[in-house]
Protein backbone atom coordinates (compact mmCIF):
# COMPACT_ATOMS: atom_id res chain seq x y z
CA UNK A 1 0.00 0.00 0.00
CA UNK A 2 1.22 3.37 -1.28
CA UNK A 3 -0.13 6.78 0.19
CA UNK A 4 0.46 10.32 -0.54
CA UNK A 5 -1.41 12.69 1.11
CA UNK A 6 -1.54 16.25 2.94
CA UNK A 7 -3.59 14.82 5.83
CA UNK A 8 -2.37 13.69 8.71
CA UNK A 9 -2.40 10.09 9.53
CA UNK A 10 -2.31 8.15 12.90
CA UNK A 11 0.72 6.16 12.98
CA UNK A 12 -0.04 3.05 15.81
CA UNK A 13 -4.21 2.85 13.55
CA UNK A 14 -1.99 2.15 10.08
CA UNK A 15 0.56 -0.32 12.23
CA UNK A 16 -2.45 -1.95 13.76
CA UNK A 17 -4.40 -1.86 10.42
CA UNK A 18 -1.06 -3.22 8.55
CA UNK A 19 -0.45 -6.16 11.20
CA UNK A 20 -3.90 -7.10 11.24
CA UNK A 21 -3.77 -7.48 6.91
CA UNK A 22 -0.64 -9.69 6.92
CA UNK A 23 -1.91 -12.58 9.12
CA UNK A 24 0.72 -15.24 9.56
CA UNK A 25 3.46 -12.73 8.94
CA UNK A 26 5.31 -13.03 12.39
CA UNK A 27 7.52 -9.85 12.13
CA UNK A 28 6.51 -6.31 11.63
CA UNK A 29 8.67 -3.34 11.01
CA UNK A 30 7.62 0.40 11.33
CA UNK A 31 9.69 3.22 10.60
CA UNK A 32 8.17 6.88 11.54
CA UNK A 33 9.78 9.94 10.60
CA UNK A 34 8.72 13.27 12.16
CA UNK A 35 9.82 16.55 11.70
CA UNK A 36 12.80 18.05 13.91
CA UNK A 37 13.14 21.25 14.70
CA UNK A 38 16.83 21.13 14.68
CA UNK A 39 17.73 25.32 14.77
CA UNK A 40 15.00 25.31 17.34
CA UNK A 41 12.80 28.27 15.78
CA UNK A 42 11.12 26.21 13.03
CA UNK A 43 7.83 27.59 12.34
CA UNK A 44 6.67 25.08 9.80
CA UNK A 45 8.41 22.50 7.53
CA UNK A 46 7.09 22.55 4.12
CA UNK A 47 6.73 19.31 1.57
CA UNK A 48 7.01 19.77 -1.76
CA UNK A 49 6.20 16.87 -4.13
CA UNK A 50 5.83 16.02 -7.67
CA UNK A 51 2.14 14.53 -8.37
CA UNK A 52 2.11 11.35 -10.48
CA UNK A 53 5.55 10.78 -10.27
CA UNK A 54 5.30 10.54 -6.49
CA UNK A 55 2.90 7.70 -6.43
CA UNK A 56 4.68 6.27 -9.34
CA UNK A 57 8.54 6.43 -7.78
CA UNK A 58 6.79 4.80 -4.46
CA UNK A 59 5.12 1.81 -6.15
CA UNK A 60 8.49 1.06 -7.73
CA UNK A 61 10.46 1.45 -3.90
CA UNK A 62 8.03 -1.16 -2.88
CA UNK A 63 7.60 -3.78 -5.62
CA UNK A 64 11.51 -3.53 -5.65
CA UNK A 65 11.63 -4.38 -1.70
CA UNK A 66 8.98 -7.11 -2.46
CA UNK A 67 11.15 -8.72 -4.55
CA UNK A 68 14.34 -8.02 -3.05
CA UNK A 69 12.61 -9.61 0.25
CA UNK A 70 10.60 -12.11 1.46
CA UNK A 71 7.21 -9.95 2.32
CA UNK A 72 4.19 -10.53 3.05
CA UNK A 73 3.80 -7.05 2.50
CA UNK A 74 5.68 -3.37 2.37
CA UNK A 75 2.95 0.26 3.23
CA UNK A 76 4.41 3.36 2.71
CA UNK A 77 2.64 6.63 3.33
CA UNK A 78 4.19 10.17 3.04
CA UNK A 79 3.17 13.66 3.65
CA UNK A 80 3.37 16.93 1.53
CA UNK A 81 2.09 20.30 2.40
CA UNK A 82 3.20 22.06 5.49
CA UNK A 83 3.93 20.59 9.02
CA UNK A 84 5.03 21.77 12.58
CA UNK A 85 7.66 20.42 14.24
CA UNK A 86 7.04 16.58 15.53
CA UNK A 87 4.56 15.91 13.38
CA UNK A 88 4.17 12.79 11.64
CA UNK A 89 6.12 13.25 7.79
CA UNK A 90 5.87 9.51 6.68
CA UNK A 91 5.52 5.94 7.67
CA UNK A 92 7.19 2.46 6.25
CA UNK A 93 5.85 -0.56 7.18
CA UNK A 94 7.16 -4.23 6.25
CA UNK A 95 6.10 -7.25 7.42
CA UNK A 96 7.35 -11.28 7.02
CA UNK A 97 8.36 -14.19 8.21
CA UNK A 98 11.33 -13.45 8.86
CA UNK A 99 12.64 -10.63 11.06
CA UNK A 100 15.93 -10.09 9.33
CA UNK A 101 13.79 -9.47 5.77
CA UNK A 102 11.70 -6.94 7.74
CA UNK A 103 14.19 -5.33 8.85
CA UNK A 104 16.79 -4.80 5.65
CA UNK A 105 13.46 -4.27 3.97
CA UNK A 106 12.46 -1.28 5.86
CA UNK A 107 16.08 -0.34 5.63
CA UNK A 108 16.07 -0.14 2.05
CA UNK A 109 12.64 1.61 1.57
CA UNK A 110 14.00 3.98 3.69
CA UNK A 111 17.20 4.56 1.62
CA UNK A 112 15.15 4.74 -1.18
CA UNK A 113 12.46 6.98 -0.52
CA UNK A 114 15.36 9.58 0.77
CA UNK A 115 16.77 9.58 -2.80
CA UNK A 116 14.75 8.55 -5.67
CA UNK A 117 10.93 9.78 -4.50
CA UNK A 118 10.37 13.32 -6.30
CA UNK A 119 10.02 15.34 -2.82
CA UNK A 120 11.98 18.42 -1.19
CA UNK A 121 11.87 19.57 2.11
CA UNK A 122 11.73 23.28 3.08
CA UNK A 123 12.68 24.36 6.99
CA UNK A 124 10.63 28.00 7.59
CA UNK A 125 12.07 30.00 10.27
CA UNK A 126 11.49 33.68 11.75
CA UNK A 127 14.57 34.22 9.70
CA UNK A 128 13.41 32.76 6.33
CA UNK A 129 13.31 29.92 4.46
CA UNK A 130 15.60 27.18 3.07
CA UNK A 131 15.54 23.91 1.05
CA UNK A 132 16.72 21.09 2.89
CA UNK A 133 20.05 19.88 0.92
CA UNK A 134 20.59 16.47 -0.10
CA UNK A 135 22.87 14.82 1.84
CA UNK A 136 26.22 12.56 -0.05
CA UNK A 137 25.87 10.19 2.31
CA UNK A 138 22.06 9.51 1.37
CA UNK A 139 22.72 9.20 -2.12
CA UNK A 140 26.31 6.88 -1.21
CA UNK A 141 23.41 4.58 0.76
CA UNK A 142 21.97 3.67 -2.16
CA UNK A 143 25.29 1.35 -3.16
CA UNK A 144 24.53 -0.73 -0.36
CA UNK A 145 21.65 -2.70 -1.88
CA UNK B 1 6.15 19.53 -24.45
CA UNK B 2 5.42 20.83 -20.52
CA UNK B 3 8.17 21.66 -18.43
CA UNK B 4 8.23 21.18 -14.61
CA UNK B 5 10.38 22.69 -11.90
CA UNK B 6 10.01 21.73 -8.43
CA UNK B 7 11.50 23.39 -5.01
CA UNK B 8 14.52 26.14 -5.24
CA UNK B 9 14.56 25.76 -9.45
CA UNK B 10 10.62 26.46 -9.37
CA UNK B 11 11.16 29.23 -7.01
CA UNK B 12 14.27 30.73 -9.38
CA UNK B 13 12.56 30.46 -12.90
CA UNK B 14 9.25 31.70 -10.83
CA UNK B 15 6.66 29.23 -12.63
CA UNK B 16 6.04 25.50 -11.60
CA UNK B 17 5.29 24.57 -15.17
CA UNK B 18 4.98 25.98 -18.93
CA UNK B 19 4.35 24.66 -22.62
CA UNK B 20 7.55 24.65 -24.23
CA UNK B 21 7.87 24.56 -27.93
CA UNK B 22 11.16 22.70 -29.03
CA UNK B 23 13.12 20.97 -31.26
CA UNK B 24 15.61 19.85 -29.03
CA UNK B 25 17.25 16.59 -28.80
CA UNK B 26 18.28 15.82 -25.78
CA UNK B 27 17.76 17.79 -22.14
CA UNK B 28 21.15 19.08 -22.21
CA UNK B 29 19.80 20.87 -25.66
CA UNK B 30 16.67 21.83 -24.25
CA UNK B 31 18.47 23.09 -21.01
CA UNK B 32 20.90 25.45 -23.45
CA UNK B 33 17.46 26.92 -24.93
CA UNK B 34 15.99 27.78 -21.47
CA UNK B 35 19.52 29.48 -20.36
CA UNK B 36 19.54 31.59 -23.81
CA UNK B 37 16.30 33.04 -22.85
CA UNK B 38 16.22 34.91 -19.42
CA UNK B 39 18.61 35.50 -16.89
CA UNK B 40 16.08 33.42 -14.15
CA UNK B 41 16.98 30.64 -16.33
CA UNK B 42 20.38 30.75 -16.56
CA UNK B 43 20.54 30.87 -12.54
CA UNK B 44 18.56 28.10 -12.40
CA UNK B 45 20.45 25.87 -14.68
CA UNK B 46 23.81 27.28 -13.79
CA UNK B 47 24.92 23.95 -12.52
CA UNK B 48 23.21 21.18 -13.87
CA UNK B 49 25.21 18.88 -11.83
CA UNK B 50 23.50 20.30 -8.86
CA UNK B 51 19.97 19.15 -10.43
CA UNK B 52 17.94 16.23 -11.52
CA UNK B 53 15.82 15.45 -14.24
CA UNK B 54 12.97 13.48 -15.26
CA UNK B 55 11.27 12.23 -18.05
CA UNK B 56 7.62 11.39 -18.32
CA UNK B 57 7.97 10.74 -14.56
CA UNK B 58 10.66 8.52 -14.53
CA UNK B 59 14.17 9.98 -13.86
CA UNK B 60 16.72 10.40 -16.49
CA UNK B 61 20.33 11.74 -17.67
CA UNK B 62 20.99 15.40 -18.78
CA UNK B 63 22.24 13.29 -22.22
CA UNK B 64 18.58 11.60 -22.49
CA UNK B 65 16.95 12.42 -25.91
CA UNK B 66 13.53 13.95 -25.85
CA UNK B 67 11.96 11.92 -28.40
CA UNK B 68 8.49 10.90 -27.51
CA UNK B 69 8.70 12.62 -24.10
CA UNK B 70 5.80 14.94 -23.18
CA UNK B 71 6.71 16.18 -19.62
CA UNK B 72 10.24 17.32 -18.56
CA UNK B 73 10.60 18.00 -15.13
CA UNK B 74 14.02 19.65 -13.67
CA UNK B 75 14.46 19.57 -9.78
CA UNK B 76 16.89 19.52 -6.82
CA UNK B 77 18.45 15.85 -5.60
CA UNK B 78 15.61 14.74 -3.49
CA UNK B 79 15.12 15.10 0.27
CA UNK B 80 11.96 12.72 1.07
CA UNK B 81 11.56 10.49 3.69
CA UNK C 1 10.22 1.45 29.02
CA UNK C 2 10.28 -2.12 30.14
CA UNK C 3 7.03 -4.35 30.35
CA UNK C 4 6.55 -8.04 31.19
CA UNK C 5 2.80 -9.16 30.91
CA UNK C 6 0.33 -11.68 30.58
CA UNK C 7 -2.42 -8.99 29.18
CA UNK C 8 -2.42 -8.29 25.35
CA UNK C 9 -1.62 -4.80 24.71
CA UNK C 10 -2.58 -2.69 21.53
CA UNK C 11 0.88 -1.92 19.40
CA UNK C 12 -0.41 0.81 17.93
CA UNK C 13 -1.47 2.53 20.70
CA UNK C 14 1.92 2.03 22.52
CA UNK C 15 3.72 3.18 18.65
CA UNK C 16 2.21 6.25 19.35
CA UNK C 17 2.34 7.18 22.98
CA UNK C 18 6.09 5.99 22.72
CA UNK C 19 6.71 8.63 19.91
CA UNK C 20 4.79 11.44 21.83
CA UNK C 21 7.11 10.79 24.76
CA UNK C 22 10.33 11.04 22.47
CA UNK C 23 9.24 14.94 21.23
CA UNK C 24 12.67 16.12 19.00
CA UNK C 25 13.55 12.69 18.11
CA UNK C 26 12.63 12.58 14.43
CA UNK C 27 13.29 8.78 13.92
CA UNK C 28 10.90 5.89 15.44
CA UNK C 29 11.50 2.18 14.94
CA UNK C 30 8.77 -0.24 16.00
CA UNK C 31 9.42 -4.23 15.97
CA UNK C 32 6.49 -6.20 16.97
CA UNK C 33 6.53 -10.21 17.03
CA UNK C 34 3.73 -12.63 16.52
CA UNK C 35 2.65 -15.79 16.88
CA UNK C 36 3.16 -17.79 14.16
CA UNK C 37 1.26 -21.13 13.01
CA UNK C 38 4.05 -22.92 10.96
CA UNK C 39 2.66 -26.51 11.63
CA UNK C 40 -1.21 -24.78 10.51
CA UNK C 41 -2.70 -26.84 13.68
CA UNK C 42 -1.52 -24.17 16.91
CA UNK C 43 -3.88 -24.63 19.78
CA UNK C 44 -1.88 -21.85 21.46
CA UNK C 45 1.98 -20.96 22.18
CA UNK C 46 2.59 -21.14 25.84
CA UNK C 47 5.25 -18.47 27.14
CA UNK C 48 6.96 -19.28 30.49
CA UNK C 49 9.30 -17.02 31.59
CA UNK C 50 11.26 -16.70 34.72
CA UNK C 51 9.75 -13.72 37.07
CA UNK C 52 12.46 -11.20 38.50
CA UNK C 53 15.17 -12.64 36.09
CA UNK C 54 12.77 -11.83 32.98
CA UNK C 55 12.94 -7.31 34.20
CA UNK C 56 16.30 -7.65 35.03
CA UNK C 57 17.24 -8.84 31.79
CA UNK C 58 15.06 -6.48 29.71
CA UNK C 59 16.78 -3.64 31.59
CA UNK C 60 20.21 -4.60 31.32
CA UNK C 61 19.33 -5.12 27.28
CA UNK C 62 18.05 -1.54 27.16
CA UNK C 63 20.58 -0.15 28.90
CA UNK C 64 22.99 -1.59 26.88
CA UNK C 65 21.21 -0.33 23.63
CA UNK C 66 20.96 2.99 25.28
CA UNK C 67 24.62 2.89 25.76
CA UNK C 68 25.75 1.87 22.35
CA UNK C 69 23.53 4.17 20.53
CA UNK C 70 22.24 7.92 20.63
CA UNK C 71 18.75 7.02 21.63
CA UNK C 72 15.98 9.50 22.91
CA UNK C 73 14.13 6.54 24.18
CA UNK C 74 13.94 2.67 23.77
CA UNK C 75 11.14 0.35 24.68
CA UNK C 76 10.49 -3.57 25.08
CA UNK C 77 6.97 -4.88 25.92
CA UNK C 78 7.35 -9.05 26.27
CA UNK C 79 3.75 -11.15 27.14
CA UNK C 80 3.61 -14.82 28.62
CA UNK C 81 1.20 -16.77 28.89
CA UNK C 82 -1.03 -18.87 26.35
CA UNK C 83 -1.33 -16.98 22.94
CA UNK C 84 -3.07 -17.66 19.83
CA UNK C 85 -1.96 -17.52 16.11
CA UNK C 86 -1.38 -13.54 15.62
CA UNK C 87 -1.46 -12.54 18.74
CA UNK C 88 1.26 -9.95 19.33
CA UNK C 89 3.68 -11.71 21.20
CA UNK C 90 6.48 -8.71 21.71
CA UNK C 91 7.62 -5.12 20.79
CA UNK C 92 10.21 -3.25 20.85
CA UNK C 93 10.57 1.06 20.37
CA UNK C 94 13.46 2.97 19.70
CA UNK C 95 13.68 6.15 19.19
CA UNK C 96 16.65 8.82 17.51
CA UNK C 97 17.84 11.74 16.24
CA UNK C 98 19.41 9.53 13.79
CA UNK C 99 17.68 6.69 11.93
CA UNK C 100 20.31 4.33 11.83
CA UNK C 101 20.83 4.65 16.09
CA UNK C 102 17.04 4.01 15.58
CA UNK C 103 17.57 0.47 13.38
CA UNK C 104 20.45 -0.53 14.97
CA UNK C 105 19.36 -0.20 18.30
CA UNK C 106 15.86 -2.21 17.02
CA UNK C 107 18.42 -4.71 15.41
CA UNK C 108 20.55 -5.23 18.69
CA UNK C 109 17.45 -5.29 21.54
CA UNK C 110 15.60 -7.85 18.91
CA UNK C 111 19.07 -9.69 18.98
CA UNK C 112 19.47 -9.65 22.39
CA UNK C 113 15.75 -10.28 23.63
CA UNK C 114 16.22 -13.83 21.87
CA UNK C 115 19.06 -15.10 23.34
CA UNK C 116 19.47 -13.22 26.60
CA UNK C 117 15.60 -12.94 28.45
CA UNK C 118 14.73 -15.99 30.48
CA UNK C 119 11.31 -17.02 28.21
CA UNK C 120 10.53 -20.32 26.66
CA UNK C 121 8.00 -20.85 23.95
CA UNK C 122 6.04 -23.92 23.46
CA UNK C 123 3.66 -25.18 20.84
CA UNK C 124 0.49 -26.63 21.47
CA UNK C 125 -1.24 -28.88 19.12
CA UNK C 126 -3.68 -31.28 18.31
CA UNK C 127 -0.53 -33.77 18.41
CA UNK C 128 0.95 -32.39 21.46
CA UNK C 129 3.20 -29.59 22.95
CA UNK C 130 6.77 -29.24 21.66
CA UNK C 131 9.01 -26.86 22.93
CA UNK C 132 10.67 -24.21 20.34
CA UNK C 133 14.40 -24.94 20.56
CA UNK C 134 16.98 -22.51 20.35
CA UNK C 135 18.78 -21.60 16.94
CA UNK C 136 22.36 -21.63 16.70
CA UNK C 137 22.21 -18.67 14.27
CA UNK C 138 20.01 -16.86 17.41
CA UNK C 139 23.50 -17.14 19.86
CA UNK C 140 25.89 -16.59 16.32
CA UNK C 141 23.73 -13.23 16.01
CA UNK C 142 25.31 -12.08 19.11
CA UNK C 143 28.69 -12.04 17.85
CA UNK C 144 27.66 -9.06 15.62
CA UNK C 145 27.80 -6.29 18.30
CA UNK D 1 19.13 -22.37 47.90
CA UNK D 2 16.59 -22.08 46.35
CA UNK D 3 16.43 -24.18 43.09
CA UNK D 4 14.58 -24.01 39.94
CA UNK D 5 13.62 -25.39 36.94
CA UNK D 6 12.10 -24.10 34.23
CA UNK D 7 10.97 -25.12 30.32
CA UNK D 8 11.56 -28.81 29.71
CA UNK D 9 13.68 -28.51 32.62
CA UNK D 10 10.65 -28.22 34.87
CA UNK D 11 9.23 -30.76 32.95
CA UNK D 12 11.06 -33.59 33.13
CA UNK D 13 11.96 -32.76 37.16
CA UNK D 14 8.25 -32.56 37.38
CA UNK D 15 8.29 -29.39 39.92
CA UNK D 16 9.31 -25.66 39.05
CA UNK D 17 11.19 -25.42 42.65
CA UNK D 18 12.84 -26.72 45.96
CA UNK D 19 14.93 -26.07 48.62
CA UNK D 20 18.29 -27.98 48.58
CA UNK D 21 20.76 -28.30 51.19
CA UNK D 22 23.78 -28.30 50.14
CA UNK D 23 27.59 -27.89 50.06
CA UNK D 24 28.11 -28.18 46.50
CA UNK D 25 31.13 -25.46 45.75
CA UNK D 26 30.34 -25.25 42.04
CA UNK D 27 26.90 -25.27 39.76
CA UNK D 28 28.55 -28.59 38.50
CA UNK D 29 28.82 -30.13 42.22
CA UNK D 30 25.47 -29.05 42.71
CA UNK D 31 23.99 -31.11 39.27
CA UNK D 32 26.33 -34.41 40.71
CA UNK D 33 24.22 -34.16 44.03
CA UNK D 34 21.13 -33.93 41.91
CA UNK D 35 21.60 -36.32 39.84
CA UNK D 36 22.53 -38.98 42.15
CA UNK D 37 19.43 -38.46 43.92
CA UNK D 38 16.72 -39.51 41.46
CA UNK D 39 16.26 -40.79 37.40
CA UNK D 40 14.57 -37.84 37.19
CA UNK D 41 17.41 -36.06 37.49
CA UNK D 42 19.53 -37.53 35.31
CA UNK D 43 17.16 -37.24 32.47
CA UNK D 44 17.27 -33.73 33.14
CA UNK D 45 20.53 -33.19 33.01
CA UNK D 46 21.63 -35.63 30.85
CA UNK D 47 23.31 -33.14 28.57
CA UNK D 48 24.09 -29.78 30.64
CA UNK D 49 25.99 -28.26 27.22
CA UNK D 50 22.07 -27.99 26.06
CA UNK D 51 21.26 -26.18 29.31
CA UNK D 52 21.69 -22.96 30.73
CA UNK D 53 22.45 -21.86 34.39
CA UNK D 54 21.22 -18.13 36.33
CA UNK D 55 23.04 -17.76 39.84
CA UNK D 56 20.69 -15.21 41.28
CA UNK D 57 18.98 -14.34 38.24
CA UNK D 58 22.61 -13.70 36.02
CA UNK D 59 23.51 -15.57 33.50
CA UNK D 60 26.14 -17.67 34.81
CA UNK D 61 28.72 -20.62 33.68
CA UNK D 62 28.15 -24.32 35.26
CA UNK D 63 32.25 -24.30 36.74
CA UNK D 64 30.84 -20.74 38.76
CA UNK D 65 31.42 -21.04 42.58
CA UNK D 66 28.28 -20.90 44.63
CA UNK D 67 29.12 -19.31 47.48
CA UNK D 68 26.60 -16.89 48.74
CA UNK D 69 24.19 -17.49 46.31
CA UNK D 70 20.77 -17.82 47.32
CA UNK D 71 18.91 -18.68 43.42
CA UNK D 72 19.99 -21.23 41.43
CA UNK D 73 17.88 -21.82 37.98
CA UNK D 74 18.00 -23.91 35.20
CA UNK D 75 17.02 -24.02 31.93
CA UNK D 76 17.47 -24.45 28.05
CA UNK D 77 18.72 -21.82 25.62
CA UNK D 78 16.06 -19.02 25.95
CA UNK D 79 13.48 -18.39 23.16
CA UNK D 80 12.18 -14.89 23.42
CA UNK D 81 11.66 -12.05 21.14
Amino acid sequence: MIRVQAMPFDPGGELNTFTASVAGAGAVMSFTGLVRDVSGGLSEMEIEHYPGMTEKALGAIRADAMGRWDLADAMIIHRFGALAANEVIMMVATASRHRKDAFEAADFLMDYLKSRAPFWKKEVTKDGADWVAAKDSDEDALTRW
Amino acid sequence: MQVMYFAWVRERIGLPMEEVETQASTVQDLVAELVAREARYEMAFADTSALRVALDQELADFDAPLDGVREVAFFPPMTGG
